[in-house]
């Protein structure tokens, strides 16, 4: 079976292979036997040519979360149709989206307003903490669907910008 | 000893309360949130009682409901921990009316260290440095006119304030109204208060405080600095004791200074002078917290005096068995506080459910947390996971230790600043004791994992998902080949169940 | 510093070693067996590699495999442990041919100290009190008479012991033969040799022992004692140092006649001579444990001394940094083993799948282990689970941490002595300090629950089986007013989900 | 829904009910208010007047294992059907079975030989330590299934007992 792995943006293909009496793991073609064995749930104890890694796997989907040695890694499973798909860029029409459960502190930009990739356009406060949310593109912002004092969940809609 | 005590407070403090009334042979009572009902306070309390819903003002800072608690169990006294009404002089005075115990200072000695100018008045009148400002709040007119007056960076700060909350830097004049506007606003919200006073910004401060505890005998005695100046969001992340970089005579100064305070106030119980410091040791007077400190645990481990237990032991009128000069340094200790937060983000906080959490242990290693497998992060209190706390000989082998330490911490649900910990722990400059309030932001490379070998995270990742193609059996063709993988692996040392 | 050390063990003693080599900067390589493949030490160390069957005498007790790994991973250095090759002469021989460092003392030291005999004669030559007994093995024609000679009650022990294996107390004549049988039989399966020795039995004994560390500079210093009288089956179970019950004259005198044994034999790292002591603190010489003791945390707690780490520094040459006079006893240390074993039925070893495992944390307390939820403790190797040591400013204040520690100790799927040890914290004879290793006879009210109130159990169990059927819906019948009860307990508050 | 428990001797009916908006567990009859969570698979988070219980409860069949305060409470969750066989007295055929995976190191009686409640009948070895298996009854030894030396597994039985 042959996975393809997408990490920040880098991309790889993955493929699981017994060979003899060793399980051999092919990282983009280069092969290397990895003893295995599944501690817990969600914890993995990996030995690859006498190294010893205990790492943890959370997957959700499509979206597989690995923690080795104090970091999260995000890793995207592509099944073929989505590779076909992610030559596409960061553009178009982006919604921004509360992160966690919020209230609406400061809306930043108006209906019009030009924004550049990374500025903020709204400040949301949870936990006690303030936080900027910035555009990830650069364009217009084509809709505000929240007030400032607004409680929202977590992955509601906020504002909407569009490159177009 | 009182017979029962209550806990009004939650999270990893709690915990750290009750553990301590537990071993003073007190009885402990919890009170806890409609979030809170799962938490480890709760689970190793002897009583426990719900008293509202998951926002602090329908529970943990409602007086009337902590008080109803108190009286309904029998508690003779009442332990605030840190935050919520642990600082709130009329919690404290109610308690006085009910005839329960406030463990903590008188409610006058909260009263005037709580508010930000009249504690630096008497900080005046007690011959303490204070940092160059505006004299008391000032108005968004008077404001930016003080800032020019003693000169940029300023840093506006709420006058209710504490913990970095309300606070803002402003390195010059055009972003001055901006963070005014900000900084008000996060007062507003946090404290109910938006008055907010300037002063000079001191360049690459230190955070450096000074642990107090007094006795209601006269007995007022300092337990050494920690050092505080790993900040994040003007939050502490890292703290130390004692403090890499200050003199002996520096400290017994700060320490001196800190005591005049605190009888000033006629101070008793445990409390924290805080002091901010340039890179000449030259040190000014921040705030004095009338309570338990977060950090309390680094000078619990460098002095192997229990602050907890004799806070509770003074509220009973015990008296100090020691004088100043029995007090000694012995090896070093340092905190990291492990945050649901992503430092990629700005620290952004990441609540969520916690699918598996396994922290370190052995020795040397003291883990203050209330989180477990299972446990769900919420957004209505701090995001703190954990304080892990160790002790050894020296800083060096310390600061191995807690690098050691933290990468045997596991926790998969949410994100957490556990890789930035660990790349602060390896750092140069921070092993060189080269600290300053702006550390984190000098080292933007320690936010991210960086170049790392990526690949075990990747054969891991394959292995958990052909595993769950396995166990659903969802698809019957490509995964034939799995399966029958997963037999002959399980025959020569891996499986896949 | 070496750059990699193999730990030629298991267990909580093999996490514990790769802890203080990661934190001297060494990079660990573990060995594992077919049953261990999941434990701890493996996924703690850097490296790991299979050595063979579940056996010992397949895996962690054949000194080629164990060199093998040495010599293909490039390891500097071996650390033994305890049990297993950590006494081995021929290991230790082994190791110093094949150019690897072995960290412990000398072969001839280990040869010297591991025959009884042989390190009976080195005591008495350094005038060490002795007990009174055979002059070496006896056969089991001999081995009666020389007991009738020095009295009943005496005690059998095999030659090559240690750990209460082979070891048998004889209290009347009638029960010697079938004594010496079992004796004999258990030294011939533990050792591989079953020749036995008989020597006097001390009345209301207590085992008190001498920690001594020794570096190649020849220096020779003592740790102080600890007590260790609490002991099943003849061996220790709850250890503590200081001992309550020495004076500081004895204290000396133990620590020097220790520092003397030891030099006798040319002794470097870390050691241990035990000594059996009378109600009057009369001691006398039993032997000397050339190896690090289970029971090693708590003279790290009140020394601050990490005996480990030391123990790679000495083989690495490296000199002790201080002197005896330097050495002091800070506050007090106990350590209770927690095993998977049953009181009731004369602490039956209980393995088994650990289903769920949540172990205390906070100050003061340290939990040396290598078990987790999910972890097996498997027929093959000593079923203890944990070493928990606490450390507090007294030994009262120690005892109280640890009876609240244990209390938060959760073990499910195998049985466990906690809840005895936890009676013992509480028991008044401990309490005062009155110890000998007849306690636990002496106190069989400790080994069960007794009178508790045991409904909330019967609460837990009837919540746990209404859920159990709730969730697997077996039944349509009866059930559906409990799912009904299912879904308005959690609208209010209690949920069965 | 009605259960019967048996601790060691003692014999207990639970019931469990939903009044108003509590939940009552009557106990042999005896009503009282639970608030109950459960924390994990394994622990339940119980509060009965404002006491408050963490307990670990692990079922196998009707075999309850309770763990509260350090002590492993065994509870045998009883059927109607049990609970007219629990009469029985214990007596008759007794099958003395390995606890654990042991070697059989010694058998100390015959077929035949007479044996008192809790005498000693056979010594197996487990974790290099020897433990002595008693006879729960009083009565004769009727068949020896094993020899000295052998290995045997948890649940083999080694001799047989009966009170005949």
């Amino acid at each position: 079976m042959t996975y393809t792995f997408k990490i920040k943006d880098k991309v790889f293909s993955v493929e699981i292979e017994q060979e003899k009496d060793q399980t051999v793991v092919k990282i983009n073609e280069e092969g290397r036997p990895v003893e295995f064995e599944k501690i817990d749930d969600y914890i993995y104890s990996i030995i690859v040519d006498g190294k010893s890694l205990t790492i943890g796997v959370l997957k959700n989907g499509n979206n597989i979360q690995v923690f080795m040695d104090g970091d999260l890694f995000e890793i995207e499973a592509i099944s073929e149709r989505d590779q076909m798909k992610s030559s596409q860029v960061l553009s178009g029409v982006q919604e921004i989206k509360s992160p966690m459960p919020s209230r609406v502190v400061k809306i930043l930009k108006e209906i019009g307003d030009e924004v550049d990739a990374d500025e903020g356009i709204v400040v949301v406060e949870a936990m006690k903490m303030e936080s900027e949310l910035k555009s990830p593109i650069e364009g217009k912002v084509t809709d505000v669907l929240v007030n400032e004092g607004d409680a929202v969940e977590a992955g509601n809609t906020l504002l909407i910008v569009s490159s177009d | 000893m009182f017979k029962k005590i209550l806990i009004a407070n939650r999270g990893e403090i709690a915990v750290r309360i009750i553990r301590a009334c537990k071993e003073l042979g007190a009885t402990t009572v919890a009170v806890y949130s409609d979030a809170d009902r799962k938490s480890l306070h709760v689970a190793l309390a002897d009583e426990a009682y719900h008293i509202g819903g998951s926002a602090p003002a329908e529970s943990y800072l409602v007086i009337d409901k902590i008080i109803d608690v108190a009286k309904k169990s029998g508690a003779e006294a009442i332990h605030p921990g840190f935050g919520f009404l642990s600082e709130n002089e009329k919690f404290a005075k109610r308690c006085e009316k009910e005839k329960i115990v406030f463990i903590g200072p008188s409610a006058e000695a909260i009263r005037l260290m709580g508010d930000k100018i009249t504690a630096r008045n008497i900080a005046q009148e007690a011959k303490v440095p204070l940092v160059p400002g505006s004299d008391g709040a000032v108005s968004d007119v008077e404001a930016p006119l003080v800032a020019d007056k003693i000169g940029y960076p300023v840093m506006i700060k709420a006058s209710a304030g504490g913990g970095g909350k309300g606070m803002r830097l402003v390195r010059n004049k055009e972003d001055f109204e901006s963070s005014l506007r900000m900084a008000k606003s996060e007062a507003r919200s946090s404290f109910g208060d938006d008055s907010v006073f300037v002063e000079r910004f001191v360049e690459e401060p230190r955070h450096v405080e000074i642990q107090i505890i007094a006795d209601t005998h006269g007995n007022t005695l300092y337990l050494f600095e920690r050092e505080c100046s790993i900040q994040r969001r003007h939050q502490k992340v890292i703290e130390e004791a004692p403090s890499p970089g200050i003199s002996a005579k520096t400290r017994k100064k700060m320490g001196e200074v800190a005591v005049r305070i605190s009888k000033a106030v006629n101070y008793s119980g445990a409390g924290t002078v805080e002091f901010i410091m340039d890179q000449k040791e030259n040190f000014y007077f921040l705030e004095m917290n009338t309570r338990v400190q977060v950090e309390h645990p680094v000078t619990e481990m460098i002095t192997g005096f229990d602050i907890v237990k004799w806070m509770v032991r003074i509220a009973n009128g015990e008296k100090l068995p020691f004088k100043q000069k029995d007090l000694s340094i012995n090896g070093w200790a340092v905190e990291c506080r492990v945050y649901a937060e992503d430092p990629e983000t700005n620290f952004m906080p990441s609540p969520g459910l916690l699918h598996y959490v396994k922290a370190p242990t052995g020795p040397g290693i003291r883990d203050d947390s209330s989180i477990y497998s299972g446990y769900e992060v919420t957004s209505f209190y701090d995001p703190m996971l954990s304080k892990l706390v160790v002790w050894a000989e020296s800083r060096e082998a310390a600061i191995d230790k807690m690098a050691s330490a933290l990468k045997e911490y596991i926790v998969l649900g949410v994100k957490t600043n556990i890789g930035f910990l660990i790349r602060v722990m390896n750092n140069d400059v921070f092993r060189e004791g080269k600290l300053d309030t702006g550390f984190i932001e000098k080292h933007p490379e320690l936010l991210t994992a960086g170049e790392v070998d990526i690949e075990p995270a990747i054969i891991a990742a394959a292995l958990a998902v052909g595993n769950a193609e396995e166990s659903t059996g969802s698809d019957k063709g490509p995964q034939s080949n799995w399966k029958l993988l997963g037999r002959k692996a399980g025959l020569s040392g891996g499986t896949l169940i």
